[in-house]
C-alpha cells in the first residue's frame, strides 16, 4: 500500500533524527501519538504535536509513561496507528505495557532515543545501553523487533519500517536510536507518498460471526487478523493466557501455544534480518556495530584498511531479532569480531554466543556521553588481528 | 568540497544553534554537498553556554563531531576561553566583536571580527545577530555560496520574519565584504594588532 | 547616616533586577560593569537610604546580595569569606 | 403459558464464559447485571459502545459483557480508555473496574482524566478491598479493618472517592450501593448521555474477603446492611460523604455539571489558532470499517 | 564599618556547587533563598533535617542545599520521603519539588501520601511548566498558553493543585509566589512545626521556558505580575482558587486542621491491637549514629 | 555480625517459600518492607506485617510498584535494612527503580516470585521467564545480583544471603523465586541467632568532613562507604552521573569511572559465586538448572543415571553474576549441557556463550504454567549423550 | 392469578438469596435441592403473588433469574433456549 | 516410610489447605520425616475448586508435584469427578459422605467414607469438617502415626481454636476406628456395595 499524502512532507529537508522520525511516523500512516517528555527524545513529539493539526490525528501529552505507553494501545485498538517515544527511565517504565502489546498482538512502534545511563544519567548525552533491555525488559517470554538508524535520514526510512514491521508481525518495535543519531541534523531525502510503500493492518475479512480474534489462518503465518473496537466484532483482548477467542485460559497447554507462537513468530521469521555488509568476504576481522557507532567504526574501519588490514563491516540495522546465523557462518571464516557499543557489553554478548568459539569476540566499549575515540576501534582491530 | 569542521558558539538566546542550521542546510540542500550539524547539550536549562558543530564534505559525513574545527564563530567570551584552544593551527576565528575580547591565538590563525549585535540593534531587533554573524560569515569565507546561504536563512526562518532576517544577513554580508576582507588579521600579527582590528 | 547596607557576590549575581525592583526604599540599580559572565550586577546608587532590611537578599535567586543593619556590624560574627570579593 | 421470555440481559452477556468466577454472593454481577438493563433501556449503540476494565475481580466484567472488551493491565484502564476514546471519537467507552485498581495503583490516571474531562464513562465497583489477590487493603478501606496486610486493623485514612474525582474535575460524580439497582441503572443510562468525565462508585460486598474476614456476615447480609444504613442525598457536598466501617452510607447524585470534554476543547483550540489549516479528522479514520 | 556580616543564608547552602544551573529571573532560587530563612529563623535541628527532590530544574534544589539531600527519580520524591521518614521517624523531612514532578508522574504518589497523612513537608515550585525538558506542557498550565507540546496554545485544564490535595486529605494548604518571600518563609517555618502532610505551592516564574513563548516578558516582568495580581484570601474555599493565564492569582493559607498522622495512627492501632506484645521501634534503630 | 534475636524464629517449622522468605528478611534483619500485593507473591509481606509490630519495625502498603520500590531506598538511606516483594507485572514496574538502587549503591533486596507471563499471564502458576528481566531490565549499564532458592530451606537461607550481599556489595539483590517454590510448604530450619551470619552496613568510620559519600576507600574493594540521614554528614546523593562527592558531572570521564566501577564490582567479584556441583568429574552431560526446576531435573538425572548415562549435575544457586568460568572451564570436557527452564529460552544462553562451542547446548523450554515432565528432560540428556 | 412469573437458570444460581430477600411480595425461598455445584437455587413459594417486576432478576449477580409480565409472555419474543432447563 | 503421594480436594472455605498443612506437618515436623505440601490454585477467587498435595517421604522429596496419588481424599462432587480418574491403582479413596457420590472407580481401590460434615455439625461448628477428615484418615490408614497428626492440628489452628478441633480430630478418629476398618469397600464390589457403606 502507498502512504498516505497527508503525513508525507515530500522533499529534501535539513533535520535531525527525532524531526525525522516524526516524519517516518506520520509517512508511515501514525495518526495518533501519546508521549511524555524526556530529553533527548522529546522533539519528536513536539513536532508531531506541531504537525498533527493540519495533517488529521491527535496528540496527547500524558501524564506519565505508564499512561503514555498504554493509551496508544487503545488508539490503536480504536483504529490508528500509533507511537510513543521516550528515553532510558521513560523506558523503564513502559516495560510492562511492552509486554501488554507484545501479548495482545498489538502493533504499535516505541521510539527510544538512548541517553547515558542508569538511572537517570546523563540525559543530554548519548549511550547505547539500553539494547538488552529493549530484548528483555519486560517479564516473561515474548518477542520484539528493535531497529538501530544511524542517521536522520534512517531515522525517517527505519521509522517507516518499523511501522510496516509492526502490521506485518503484529509485535511491538523498538526504534532504537541514541542521543547524537537523535540530535544530529543532516540532508533527509522524502519520496513522494506513491514511492513510500507502507503495512496496512492486517485487518480480518472475516464477518463477526466467523472470526476468533487470535486464530491462525490459513496464510501460513503465525501472525492472527486483527479487528477494531466499533466494527460491531465484539472481541475480547487480554493480558491473561489467553485461548484462540480471546479468552482467558489458565492451562500449561494454552500457555505453551501462545507463547511459544508470540516467540516463533519473530525469531523464526525469514525477513526480519537487515544489516549492512562490506568486504565480508576475505575479511580477517569484522567490526559489528550499529547506531551512531558504526559511523564512528567506519572511520577506524579506513584506518585500519589503510595499514593493509582485511577488515569487513556488519552494520546491525534490525538488531533484534539478532541475526544469529550470519555471524556463526561468519566465525569460522574470520579471525574474530570486533564490537564497539556504547555501552560495556551488550550485542556484544550476542555475537560471543552466536560465534560458538570460532572466532575471537573483542568488545570496545564506552560508557556513554560521547562517542568513541575512532583510535580505540583501531587498537582493538590491529588486537584482534594478531 | 573538502572536509570542514565548523564550530558556532555563543551564550543561550543568541541564536546559535540557528546559525549553524543555516550554514548546514545550504551547504547540503542548496548546493548538494553533505553536512551534519550537531549541538553540546549543556546539563539542562537554557541560558548557559551553546555550541553548535557542523561539518560540511562533498561525500557523506561519518563521524559526526568536530575535533579540531577549521573554523570558529564564537559569539560570548565563555565561549572563546573554551572553544579557542581547539581551533586547528591554520583556521579561521570569526568573533563578534563587542563581546569578544581576543587573548593568545596560536599563530598563523585569521580573525575576523563583526559588530553583530550592534548591527542587529540597527535593525531593531537583536535577537538576529546570529544571522548577521552569517552574513559576515558568508561574505568573509568561501566555504558556501552566499546565495546559498541567504536561501537557508529564507528557508530556515518562520515567514513574519523572513524580510527581517533576510536584511540581518545582507548587513551582515556587506560588512564583512566592506570591512574584513584583505585585512583579516593573522595572530601572527600582536595582540595589538588584533585589538585594532576591533576598531573596525 | 545609613542605617544598613548589603553586600553583593559579584560572580553569582545573573542580574535578574529582583534586588532593585523589590528594595523599599529603591536603593540599587543594576551596574553597567559586566561580571565574568557578562551580567550587570546591582550596585548602591542611593545607599544612604538603606535600612538593612535584607529584602534585598530574601528576592535574590543567586545568593549574591544581602542586607545588614549598619549597628549589626559589630557583632560577634566573623567576616565573611565569600564576601570580601564582592564590593 | 406457552413461551418463556428470554431474559433480557442475555444478549448483553458472553454467556459462553458463565458461570462467572465471581463467589457467592458477590455484588459485582449484580453491577453488570444494572449494566446490562442500562444498555437495553437506553439504547445506546452496541457496536459503537468498548467496555475496558483492569485486573482484578472487576477487571473480570469486561470479559462478561459482549461488546469490545479490553482487559487490560492492573490500573491502567483509564489511559487505555483515552487511546481508544481520542482515536476514534465516535465509540462509547466506558470503563469498569475495581476501587484498588481505579484508585491505587490507577489513581493518577483517575485524576488526571478527570482534569482533562475525557468523554469516557468511569464504573467503579467498591468493594473496598483488593479481593482478587486475596484481600489487601485498599485505599478505600475504612479504619479499624482487617485485612491480609493489616492483620491488627486498617489505620491509612481512605479516600472519599467522590471528593477526590470533583476536587479533579469529574463532571458527573454518583454514588450506589449493590442495593440500589435501579438508581444504578439510571444513573448509567444517564452518563451514557452525558459528555465528559462520568464516575459511578458502587459499594459491593466481598464476603469472601472483606465480611467474613470481619464478622460481618455474608454478601446477604452487606445488602441488609447496605439498606439500612444507605441514605440518599443527592447533590450533597462531596466533602461530607466519607466512608467509615460501621457508618452510614450516603448515596445519591453528588456532582452533575457541564464542561466541555478534552476532544471540543481541543477542537475549538485548534480552529481558533489554525482556521482552515486544521485538519479535524480522526486518527483511526483510515482503518475504521476495515471489512 | 569594620566587618561584614557573613550572608546568613550561606551555612545553608553548598556554596561550592555555585552558580547555580537556574537562568536569570528563575524564581527557583528566591525560594530556596526563603526556605534557608526558614532554617535560620525556625531554628529547626539541621542535622535531622533532609530534603528529597525529583527530577526537574526544581528537582535541582536538593543539590545546592546544605542538609542530607536526595536527588531521587522523576516523580518519586513522595515516597522515597515516605520510606526515610517511617523508617527514621526522628527525621524531619522535606520534599522540594516542580509542579510536574509532583503533579504528573507523582501525582498520585502526591495524592495517597495527603490521604495518609505522611508527616513530610511537601514544598511544591510552580512554574506552570516542565521547564527542565525544555517547556512542555504541565498539568499546572493554564488554558491558552504555547508550549513545546502545545504549538496552538494548551486546551487540557489545569489542576487546582490546593484543592485537589485538600481533597485528598492534606492538614496545611497554602500558596503564595516568589514575589511573596515573607509570606513563604513563614509558612515554610509553619509546617516544620506541624505533624502531618503539609503542602506548599509557589508560583514561580520560568522566563526561559514559560514567558518568553508567551510574550509575557521576563523573570521580573512576572514578579511584577504576582505583586500587581495577588490576592491575599486565607482561609478561603480552596476550590476558588483555580489558575488562569491572566487572571488574579489567590494566595494564601487555605487549609490548617489537625488530623492524626500516619506514624502516629498506626501506633495507636498496634497498641490498641496488640497492647504488651507491640514493639514499638522504628526500622532504622539498628543502625543508627552508626558512626 | 550475628543476627539480632528478636527477628529470628528459631525452630523447625512447617512453612511455604514466601512465609521462609519473609522469616529469612527478618533474620537478615530487615525491618522495612513496603509492598504492593500481587499473585504470588504477597504472601511474604502478609506475614511481615503481621510479624514486625511485634518485632519492631515498620510495613507500608503503597498505592503502587513505583512507590513500593523506591519507598524501600529511603528507609534504607534512613538507616534501615529494606525489601520489597514482587511478581512479573510489579518487577516490570519497578525496573527504573532497580536502575536507581545500582546507581545510588543502595543496599537493598528485592523479591520476585516469578508467575506465568507475559503481561498479566498466569497469575497463580510458575514460571522462571524473568531471569533476563533481573539482569537487564533497567536501561544503561549496571550490575546486580540474582539468587535463585528452589526449597522453602532455601528461600530462608538465601533470603539472608541476599541481604547480606545487598550489603557488602551496596547493590539490589534479586530473589528469584518461582511460583512454585513460594507456594510449596515443607520443614524449615530455623537456627539460632548466634548461629546466623549477618552483614552489617559498610557504614563510614570517617568524620563528615572527611567523607566523601561514593570514595572507594583503600579496602581493595570497588564499593564505597555508607553513612545515613540524621547523622551529620549532609550528603547529596543521585541519580544523575556523579563525581566521588555525589555531585551530578556530565562529563565522559566520569561516568566511565562511576559506570566501570558499579559494573566490575559485581561481574569481577571473585566471591559471588554459587553452584551446587554434583558427578561433574567425569561427565558426558551436564545439567545446568536452578530453582523448582532443579528439583525436577533430579528426578530426570536419576532416571538418565539409571539407563548408565553419566550425567553431571550444575544448581546455578546465584545465577547473576553468571559463573561464565565454571562452565568455560567444564565445556570442553562434557558433550553437552543440557539446560531446563520454566522459559523459553534465557540462562541457556548465558551457558551457550560460556561454552563457546566447546560442547552442544540443549534448552528444554517450558513455557510455564507448570513444571517439566522429567521425561522430556531425559529425553534431552539421551539425545545430547549421542 | 399471578399477575408475573419469574424463570431461573438452575445451573448458574450460587444460591446468595438475593432475589429471595428482595422480592416485594416474597414469592421466593431457597430450595432445599442441589445444583450440581451444590447451590440451593431459589424457587417459587408463592407464585400467585409474583408480580412479574424482576427486581429479582435485577438483583441476580449470576444472570441465574428473571421476572416477566405473564401478559407479556405471548408477545413475538422467541423462547428462551437457555431458560428452557431452568424450570 | 516410601514415597506417598496424597491429594486432598474440596471447595473453597473446608479448610482443604489446612487438612494437607496438617498432614504435611505431622510427617515432617512431629516424624522426621519429609513433606512437601503443594496447593492447586485456581485461576483466581475463592469459592471454588480447591486442591492441595502432600507428598510424604523418608527422604527428601524432590518432584513436588503428585502424579498418581496413593491416597485421594475427596471432599466435593466436582472434586471426585476430577481427581478419581487419577488416583493409583490400588489406592485408597478417603470421601466426604454427604458430599460425594462414589461413581465407577478403577478396580483395587480401596474406599472409605465418613459424614465429616455432620460430625462437624454435632460439635457445633461446621467449619472443622477438615480436621474431622484428618481423624478419620488418621484411623483409616497407617502413615502417619495418630499422635503425630494430634499435635499437628494443635499446632496448625489459632490458640482460641485448639481445644475444639482436638474434640474434631478425636472424633473423626473415633468414627474411623469404629466404623471404617475391616468393612473398607474395595471397587471391586459392586456399585451398590459402595452405596451401602455409606449407610455408615
Ligand atoms: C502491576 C500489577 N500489580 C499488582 C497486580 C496484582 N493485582 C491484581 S488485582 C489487584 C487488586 C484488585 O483490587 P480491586 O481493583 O479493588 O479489584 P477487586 O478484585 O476488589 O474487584 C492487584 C493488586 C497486578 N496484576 N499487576
Ligand atoms: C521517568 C522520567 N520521565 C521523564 C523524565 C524527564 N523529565 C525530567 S524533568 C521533567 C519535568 C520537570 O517539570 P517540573 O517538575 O515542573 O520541574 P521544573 O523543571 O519545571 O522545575 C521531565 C518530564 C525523567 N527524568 N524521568
Ligand atoms: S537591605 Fe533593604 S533597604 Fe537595603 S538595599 Fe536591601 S532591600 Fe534595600
Ligand atoms: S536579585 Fe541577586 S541575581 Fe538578581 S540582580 Fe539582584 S543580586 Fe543579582
Ligand atoms: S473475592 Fe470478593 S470481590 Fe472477588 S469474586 Fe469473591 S466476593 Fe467477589
Ligand atoms: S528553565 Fe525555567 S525553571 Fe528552569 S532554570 Fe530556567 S527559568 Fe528556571
Ligand atoms: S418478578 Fe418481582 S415479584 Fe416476581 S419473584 Fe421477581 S422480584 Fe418477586
Ligand atoms: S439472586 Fe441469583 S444467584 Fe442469588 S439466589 Fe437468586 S437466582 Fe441464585
Ligand atoms: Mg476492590
Ligand atoms: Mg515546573
Amino acid at each position: 500500500m502507498h502512504a498516505d499524502p497527508a503525513g508525507v512532507l515530500t522533499g529534501t529537508h535539513f533535520l535531525d533524527g527525532d524531526h525525522a522520525c516524526c516524519e517516518g511516523c506520520l509517512a508511515a500512516g501514525a495518526r495518533f501519538a501519546s508521549g511524555y517528555p524526556i530529553t533527548p527524545s522529546t522533539e519528536v513529539v513536539e513536532r508531531f504535536a506541531s504537525r498533527i493539526p493540519t495533517v488529521g490525528g491527535t496528540f496527547i501529552q500524558m501524564e506519565d509513561e505508564l499512561a503514555a505507553s498504554i493509551c496508544l494501545q487503545g488508539a490503536v485498538w480504536g483504529g490508528a496507528k500509533a507511537f510513543t517515544v521516550t528515553s532510558g527511565p521513560g523506558f523503564s517504565l513502559m516495560m510492562e505495557h511492552i509486554g501488554y502489546a507484545a501479548m495482545t498482538e498489538t502493533p504499535c512502534v516505541f521510539v527510544n532515543v538512548q541517553r547515558g545511563g542508569p538511572s537517570t544519567g546523563l540525559p543530554t548525552l548519548p549511550a547505547q545501553a539500553d539494547m538488552m533491555q529493549a530484548r528483555w525488559g519486560s517479564h516473561g517470554d515474548y518477542g520484539i523487533i528493535a531497529i538501530c538508524p544511524n542517521s536522520p535520514q534512517e531515522c525517517f526510512d527505519l521509522t517507516i519500517k518499523a511501522f510496516n514491521l509492526s502490521e506485518q508481525y503484529r509485535v511491538p518495535v523498538m526504534v532504537m536510536m541514541d542521543e547524537v543519531v537523535g540530535h544530529m541534523t543532516e540532508k533527509v531525502v522524502i519520496p513522494s507518498a506513491d514511492q513510500l510503500d507502507v503495512t496496512p493492518r492486517k485487518h480480518t475479512h472475516k464477518s463477526p460471526a466467523d472470526y476468533l480474534p487470535y486464530q491462525c489462518n490459513g496464510d501460513g503465518s503465525l501472525v492472527p487478523e486483527m479487528a477494531h473496537a466499533g466494527e460491531g466484532y465484539k472481541f475480547h483482548i487480554t493480558g491473561l493466557t489467553h485461548d484462540e477467542r480471546g479468552y482467558p485460559n489458565m492451562t500449561v497447554k494454552v500457555q505453551d501455544q501462545l507463547v511459544r507462537r508470540l516467540c516463533a513468530k519473530i525469531e523464526n521469521a525469514k525477513d526480519l534480518v537487515a544489516y549492512e555488509a562490506e568486504n565480508l568476504e576475505g575479511a580477517d576481522v569484522v567490526v559489528v556495530s550499529y547506531g551512531i557507532t558504526s559511523r564512528v567504526a567506519q572511520r577506524a574501519i579506513d584506518q585500519a584498511r589503510a595499514q593493509g588490514l582485511k577488515v569487513g563491516k556488519l552494520r546491525l540495522i534490525i538488531a533484534w531479532p539478532f541475526p544469529e546465523k550470519v555471524i556463526r557462518e561468519l566465525a569460522p571464516k574470520v579471525k574474530a569480531f570486533v564490537v564497539p557499543e556504547l555501552n560495556l557489553g551488550q550485542m556484544v554478548r550476542e555475537v560471543e554466543r552466536a560465534a560458538r568459539g570460532a572466532a575471537k569476540t573483542i568488545h570496545v566499549g564506552h560508557a556513554g556521553g560521547g562517542v568513541h575515540q575512532p583510535e580505540a576501534i583501531v587498537k582493538a582491530i590491529v588486537e584482534a588481528n594478531q | 568540497m573538502q572536509l570542514t569542521e565548523i564550530r558556532i558558539a555563543g551564550f543561550g538566546g543568541q541564536g546559535v544553534i540557528l546559525s549553524a542550521i543555516v550554514i548546514g542546510k545550504a551547504a547540503s540542500i542548496f548546493e548538494g554537498d553533505f553536512a551534519t550539524m550537531t549541538q553540546s547539550f549543556g546539563p539542562e536549562a537554557r541560558g548557559g553556554a551553546c555550541s553548535a558543530q557542523v561539518i560540511l564534505s562533498e561525500s557523506p559525513v561519518l563521524y559526526p563531531y568536530v575535533t579540531r574545527p577549521d573554523i570558529l564563530v564564537v559569539m560570548s567570551q565563555e565561549a572563546y576561553t573554551k572553544f579557542a584552544p581547539e581551533l586547528k593551527h591554520g583556521g579561521t576565528l570569526v568573533i563578534e566583536q563587542d563581546l569578544v575580547r581576543v587573548g593568545d591565538l596560536p599563530s598563523g590563525t585569521t580573525v575576523f571580527s563583526c559588530p553583530a549585535t550592534r548591527l542587529a540593534e540597527e535593525l531593531g531587533k537583536k535577537m538576529v545577530l546570529n544571522i548577521v554573524m552569517v552574513g559576515f560569515y558568508a561574505a568573509v569565507t568561501d566555504l558556501v555560496k552566499p546565495e546559498s546561504l541567504r536561501q537557508a536563512v529564507a528557508d530556515s526562518v518562520p515567514p513574519a520574519f523572513k524580510e527581517l532576517n533576510l536584511k540581518a544577513f545582507d548587513k551582515g554580508f556587506e560588512y564583512g565584504k566592506t570591512h574584513a576582507p584583505g585585512d583579516a588579521a593573522t595572530a601572527e600579527e600582536s595582540e595589538s594588532d588584533v585589538k585594532s582590528l576591533e576598531v573596525h | 547616616m545609613a542605617k544598613g547596607s548589603v553586600s553583593i557576590h559579584v560572580e553569582r549575581c545573573k542580574a535578574c533586577g529582583f534586588c532593585v525592583e523589590f528594595c523599599p526604599t529603591k536603593v540599587l540599580a543594576l551596574s553597567s560593569a559586566f561580571n565574568s559572565k557578562g551580567y550587570h550586577p546591582p550596585q548602591m546608587v542611593a545607599p544612604e537610604k538603606c535600612s538593612g532590611c535584607d529584602l534585598c537578599g530574601m528576592y535574590c535567586p543567586d545568593f549574591a546580595i544581602f542586607g545588614y543593619r549598619l549597628n549589626a556590624a559589630d557583632s560577634a560574627n566573623a567576616p565573611d569569606k565569600e564576601a570580601t570579593d564582592a564590593r | 403459558m406457552s413461551t418463556i421470555p428470554i431474559n433480557p440481559v442475555l444478549p448483553f452477556l458472553r454467556t459462553d464464559r458463565m458461570p462467572t468466577i465471581w463467589c457467592p454472593g458477590c455484588g459485582i454481577g449484580t453491577t453488570v447485571n444494572c449494566f446490562a438493563r442500562a444498555l437495553l433501556d437506553s439504547g445506546v449503540d452496541l457496536k459503537h459502545l468498548a467496555i475496558v476494565s483492569g485486573i482484578g475481580c472487576t477487571g473480570r466484567v469486561a470479559g462478561y459483557v459482549k461488546l469490545d472488551s479490553f482487559h487490560t493491565t492492573h490500573g491502567r484502564a483509564i489511559p487505555f480508555a483515552t487511546g481508544l476514546k481520542l482515536a476514534n471519537p465516535k465509540l462509547n467507552v466506558v470503563v469498569y473496574s475495581g476501587d484498588g485498581d481505579l484508585s491505587a495503583i490507577g489513581g493518577n490516571h483517575l485524576i488526571h482524566a478527570a482534569r482533562r474531562n475525557i468523554d469516557i464513562k468511569v464504573i467503579c465497583v467498591n468493594n473496598l478491598i483488593y479481593a482478587m489477590t486475596g484481600g489487601q487493603t485498599a485505599p478505600t478501606t475504612p479504619g479499624h479493618v482487617i485485612t491480609s496486610t493489616h492483620p491488627y486493623g486498617t489505620f491509612d485514612p481512605n479516600f472519599n472517592l467522590p471528593h477526590l474525582v470533583e476536587a479533579a474535575g469529574a463532571v458527573y460524580v454518583a454514588r450506589w450501593t449493590t442495593f440500589h439497582v435501579r438508581q444504578i441503572a439510571r444513573s448509567m443510562a444517564e452518563v451514557f448521555k452525558k459528555p465528559g468525565f462520568c464516575f459511578i462508585e458502587i459499594l459491593s460486598p466481598c464476603p469472601t474477603l472483606y465480611q467474613r474476614r470481619n464478622k460481618m456476615g455474608d454478601g446477604l447480609d452487606t445488602m441488609k446492611f447496605y439498606k439500612e444504613h444507605s441514605k440518599i442525598k443527592n447533590g450533597v457536598s462531596t466533602s461530607e460523604v466519607g466512608l467509615t466501617r460501621n457508618g452510614d452510607i450516603i448515596v445519591g447524585k453528588f456532582v452533575d455539571r457541564d464542561r466541555s470534554d478534552y476532544l471540543t476543547m481541543a477542537h475549538d483550540q485548534f480552529v481558533e489558532a489554525l482556521g482552515d489549516r486544521y485538519v479535524d479528522e480522526c486518527a483511526a479514520e483510515c482503518c475504521e470499517e476495515g471489512i
